[in-house]
Formats: C-alpha cells, structure tokens, sequence
C-alpha cells in the first residue's frame, strides 16, 4: 500500500509540474507568435517605406537620417526574431528537435578552442511538444553552463531514440565541480530548472562531476 | 521661435542607438549649435564641469545613477540648468518624481521630431512642457 | 513519523515548485527588459528619423508614405509595450502590487455593464517578489475567467496585509459552473496554474462555485 500511496503522490506530482511547464511554453509560444508575427510584419513594412522614400529625391540631410533609420529598423528586425527566438524557437516549433539543437549551435556566438561535437540518430522525426521543448532547453542551459563555468575544450552531445526512450548524453572536459554544490543548491537555477523540467515528463536526470575530470549528464525520456 | 538663439544639447541615454539617432536628428537643426552625448548619469555628471550644455536631454531608466537621481545632482551643481526627460513611460509615478527632481519637461520617447522641437523651444524659452499623453494621464 | 515525512515531501515539492516559478518569472523579466529597453528605444529612434523626414521638403508622394510609416511605427511601439507588459508587468515591478492591479483594471478593454470593484490596504508597500508576482497573475486569471465566461455585472477584489499573511477575496456575480470541473480539470490551464503558483508560495486557495451564484475564490499566502 505503500508503495501504491507513493507512486500516486509521485504522479500527481509529475502532473502538476506537467502542467505549469505546459501552460509557460503554451504562453510563450503566444508571446513569440505576437512578435514575429505581428510585430515582424510591420518593421518590414516601416522598412520598405523608409527604403522607397530613401531612394526618392531627397536633400542630402533627409538621405543621412533615412539611411540611419533603416538600420535601425534593421537592427530592429534582427532583435525581434531573437527575442522571438528565446521565448520559443521556431526551429524546434517547425522542423522538430535535432535540427533546433543544430541551429543553437551554429548561432553561438564562436567560442575559441572550444569544439561541440553532436551526433543523433534523430533525423527529422518529431516527439510530442513538451518532450521536443524540454529536451531543447535542457541542452542549451547544459552547453551555456559550460560556456560560462567550464573552461571546457569540449563538448559531446549524443541524443537517441532507442527502445526505453529517448536518451540525452552530455559530456564537456572543463573544470568540473564539486558535487556538494548540487546539494545545497544555492549557486543559480538552472540545474533546478532543468531537473523540474524533466521531472514534469517523469523523466530522469543524473548530473555527475569532479573537480578536474569536466561534467557527464545523462537523460532518459519515456516515450509515452 | 525662429529667433532662438542657438544652444548646446546634451543627450542622457543608455541605449546607443537611440543616442546617436537623436543627436544626428538635433545636429540637422538650425539652433542646435553642439550635441554632447553621455551614456549614464555618472558620466554625464563628470562631464558637466567641462561641457556645460543649456539644454539636456535626460534618460529616466539607465543603469548606476538613474535619470531621476541624476537630475536632481545635477540641479545641485548648476540650478539654472534645463534638463527634459525623456521616457518610454507614461504613468504618473514617473512623471511626478522627475519634476519634483526639477525637470521642466517630460516627453515620451516615442514622440515625432516636431513635438521633441516645441518641447525644447518651449523649455528654452522658460516654459514648462509635458506630453499631451502624459496630460491625459494626470 | 509518518505526518514528519510528509511535512518534508510538502516542503520539498513547493521548493521544486518555487524554483520552476522563480526561474520562469525571472526569465520573462528579462525578456520583456530586452523588449522594452533594448527594441523600444530603436523603434522610437526609427520614429523619430522618420518624422523628421516627413516634416522636411519632401515630394507629396514621399509625404504619403511617411505619414504611413509613423502609423505603422506607432503601431509597433504599442503592441511591443503590450506584449513585454504581459511578460512581466512594469508597474509592477517599480510601483508594486496594488498600483499594478489598480492599472490592469483601468487598462482592461471596458466592458458593458460590468462594473469591479477593488479594495486593498496594502498602500506602497512592497513584498517578496515571488509573492508580488503570483498574486498579480492570479487576480488577472481570476478577472479574465469572470470576462470569459462568467457573464458577471460586478465582481469584487478585496487584497488585505492581515496578521496571518496577505489575503485575496475574489467573487464575481456570474454564472458560476460545476465544481466538477475543479477535479476532471480538462476544461483549461488556468485554474491548475493558479493552484501551482500558489502552492510554490507555501499558500492556500479555495476556489467554490455553484452554477447561476456565481464564483468566490479565497487565497492566503503567508508572509515569511
Ligand atoms: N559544465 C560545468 N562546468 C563547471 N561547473 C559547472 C558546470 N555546470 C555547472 N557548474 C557549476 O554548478 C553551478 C550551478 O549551475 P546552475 O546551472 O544550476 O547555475 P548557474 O549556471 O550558476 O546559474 P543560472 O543557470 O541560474 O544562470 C554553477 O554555478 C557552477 O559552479
Ligand atoms: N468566473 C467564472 N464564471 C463561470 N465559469 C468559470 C469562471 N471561471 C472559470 N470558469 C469555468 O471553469 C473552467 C476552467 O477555468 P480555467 O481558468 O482553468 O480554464 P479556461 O479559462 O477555460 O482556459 P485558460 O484559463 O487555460 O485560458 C472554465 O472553462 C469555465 O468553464
Ligand atoms: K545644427
Ligand atoms: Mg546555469
Ligand atoms: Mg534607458
Ligand atoms: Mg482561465
């Protein structure tokens, strides 16, 4: 009995988290829509009218502003679609998880002597929303986590389909860490985050590191 | 008002962009005679004893010394000073606290040239000015 | 033992749960910040430029399409305010909790016939930004289900700084619904997200309706 009791409080507590990351990215995916799709048009159109009338017969004067504000609006456009982007990216939304990764890396901003090797067996296939989206940011806070703490040379990302589910193994040879810093839990969110992310798929996550021997995390995700 | 005499700018902005957009735009104008920029109230409040402009332009939201702080030190060092701000906001918390700091005009970032024109002619020539939109609001 | 052991798993899933809302919250704070400080002011800019392109000696052709560009600027400039306000309100975040209910009632589209009443002794006063931001996002869901589908004439806001904690009482004249609907929770996101929000805070909801008297929703969260 027991047992049973547990394993229902443990559902209802999967369901619960289930549920407000559900609703976040639902809201996200509304906010990220509104940008790019209603706000993007309208730059584009501020931008075509600005670039005719730039190209009309203009005093000197008026060319120097109207070359100005199209950069601007360029400048413009571009943070749009990245803050687009953050909020619910569109990669992932249109053509599935691997390729979304792929893009997150290629957009980095270059890292010296830092290489990123991923290799999946993925390929176009897609995965229920919620699975495609966790997986994604679980990801990007692991590469951005070493970026910023690991002084790492490399970074392995495998991600699979096989028969228990889909599987994430990460892996970077920086500078590792005290395992203690999981416990107390004190230095920033983005382990929580991750681990209630997973957790809200029943899902499962084990970080492990030692100072000097670099960062292995690995991800089991139920096909449900 | 075309018998302005001409006068120095100073443009308070955190955002560089929008500085340097507003400083091309003020330097085409007959009676803008000099356009000093600083990028934070610190900056700017350093520069005063070497640079001092008639007519400012004053960012509320910026990193370190906020426009409202910056304002009122500013006041302290050079009374006469006529400082405008400049916000993306227009609710009237903001507005009451930079014309208790001594700002003689408020004006909404989003504002066209011709309003940012009247605001500073009419501040230039000792007058009060506000955003009809922030009028709406009080 | 046993009540000991649950005392615990409680107070470990509400930490669970509070990172999950802190993170998201402050994710949203930022994305709105890049929105509001960063897009804002180069829209402005862009508007600027082209005003005084318009007003300069232009060819009535370039006229006509300036005047249209600064429409569709101005355009840009509200809806980017609109959606960075949804992410994280800016009245709430300089001028706290009451004055940014107070100004999502008066901001609301008004509607006929519908009349809210709001009443707080909280003043100026400021609270953890957790508490501050849940109870903001409950009494918008709780406003925009009264619009949906309540069919209400009044509804009734009272938030209290009470000895035992902050407490919201929330009712509305409506058609109320089925409590039902609370346990099968198929119907939508709101209520589970509210529940979770909450729960994160260590507080407690109670949401009672009956159909055609209405909906009464009591909330207490603990000031800690
Ligand atoms: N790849 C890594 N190499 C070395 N140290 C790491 C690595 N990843 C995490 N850490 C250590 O673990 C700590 C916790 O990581 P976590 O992602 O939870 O928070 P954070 O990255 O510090 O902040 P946040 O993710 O909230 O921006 C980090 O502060 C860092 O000390
Ligand atoms: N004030 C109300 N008056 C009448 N019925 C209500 C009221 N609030 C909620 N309900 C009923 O409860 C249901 C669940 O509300 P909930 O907020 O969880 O979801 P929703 O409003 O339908 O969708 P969402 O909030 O996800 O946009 C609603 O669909 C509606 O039937
Ligand atoms: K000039
Ligand atoms: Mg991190
Ligand atoms: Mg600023
Ligand atoms: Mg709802």
């Amino acid at each position: 009995i027991q047992k049973r009791m547990d394993d229902l409080r443990k559902a209802n507590e999967s369901r619960v988290l289930s549920a407000i990351v559900r609703t976040e990215e639902n809201e996200r995916l509304n906010f990220a829509k509104e940008l790019h799709d209603g706000l993007g048009p309208l730059l584009s159109s501020v931008k075509m009218a600005v670039s005719s009338a730039h190209a009309g017969n203009n005093s000197p004067q008026n060319m120097e502003v109207m070359i100005h504000a199209e950069k601007l609006i360029d400048e413009s456009i571009t943070s749009l679609k990245e803050i687009s982007n953050k909020l619910s990216p569109h990669v992932l939304n249109n053509l599935g998880l691997k390729k979304a990764v792929k893009s997150f890396i290629t957009h980095m901003s270059p890292v010296d002597n830092l290489n990123i090797s991923f290799d999946s067996n993925l390929g176009e296939k897609r995965y229920p929303y919620n699975t495609e989206v966790v997986l994604y940011r679980v990801i990007c806070e692991l590469i951005n986590n070493s970026l910023k703490h690991a002084e790492a040379r490399n970074i392995y990302i495998t991600l699979m389909d096989e028969a228990d589910g889909i599987r994430l193994d990460y892996l970077d040879d920086g500078i590792g860490f005290d395992s203690k810093i999981l416990e107390i839990g004190e230095k920033g969110m983005g382990f929580a985050n991750i681990r209630s992310r997973i957790k809200s798929l029943n899902g499962t996550i084990e970080i492990y590191s030692v100072p000097n021997e670099g960062v292995r995390v690995n991800v089991i995700i139920g096909k449900s | 008002m075309n018998n302005l005499k001409p006068f120095s700018v100073y443009l308070v902005d955190d955002h560089k962009l929008f500085r340097e957009g507003l400083s091309l735009l003020l330097r085409n104008l007959p009676y803008v005679s000099q356009v000093f920029q600083a990028s934070d109230g610190g900056a700017f409040l350093s520069g005063l004893n070497q640079q001092l402009p008639e007519l400012v332009f004053m960012d509320i939201s910026m990193p370190g010394l906020d426009g409202i702080e910056t304002t009122r030190k500013a006041l302290e060092i050079c009374p006469d000073l006529k400082i405008i701000a400049l916000s993306m906001y227009a609710d009237e918390d903001y507005t009451s606290r930079m014309i208790s700091a001594g700002a003689r005009g408020f004006i909404l970032k989003n504002s066209g040239l011709q309003e940012v024109e009247e605001c500073m002619k009419a501040v230039m020539s000792g007058h009060n000015y506000f955003s009809p939109e922030i009028l709406d609001g009080i």
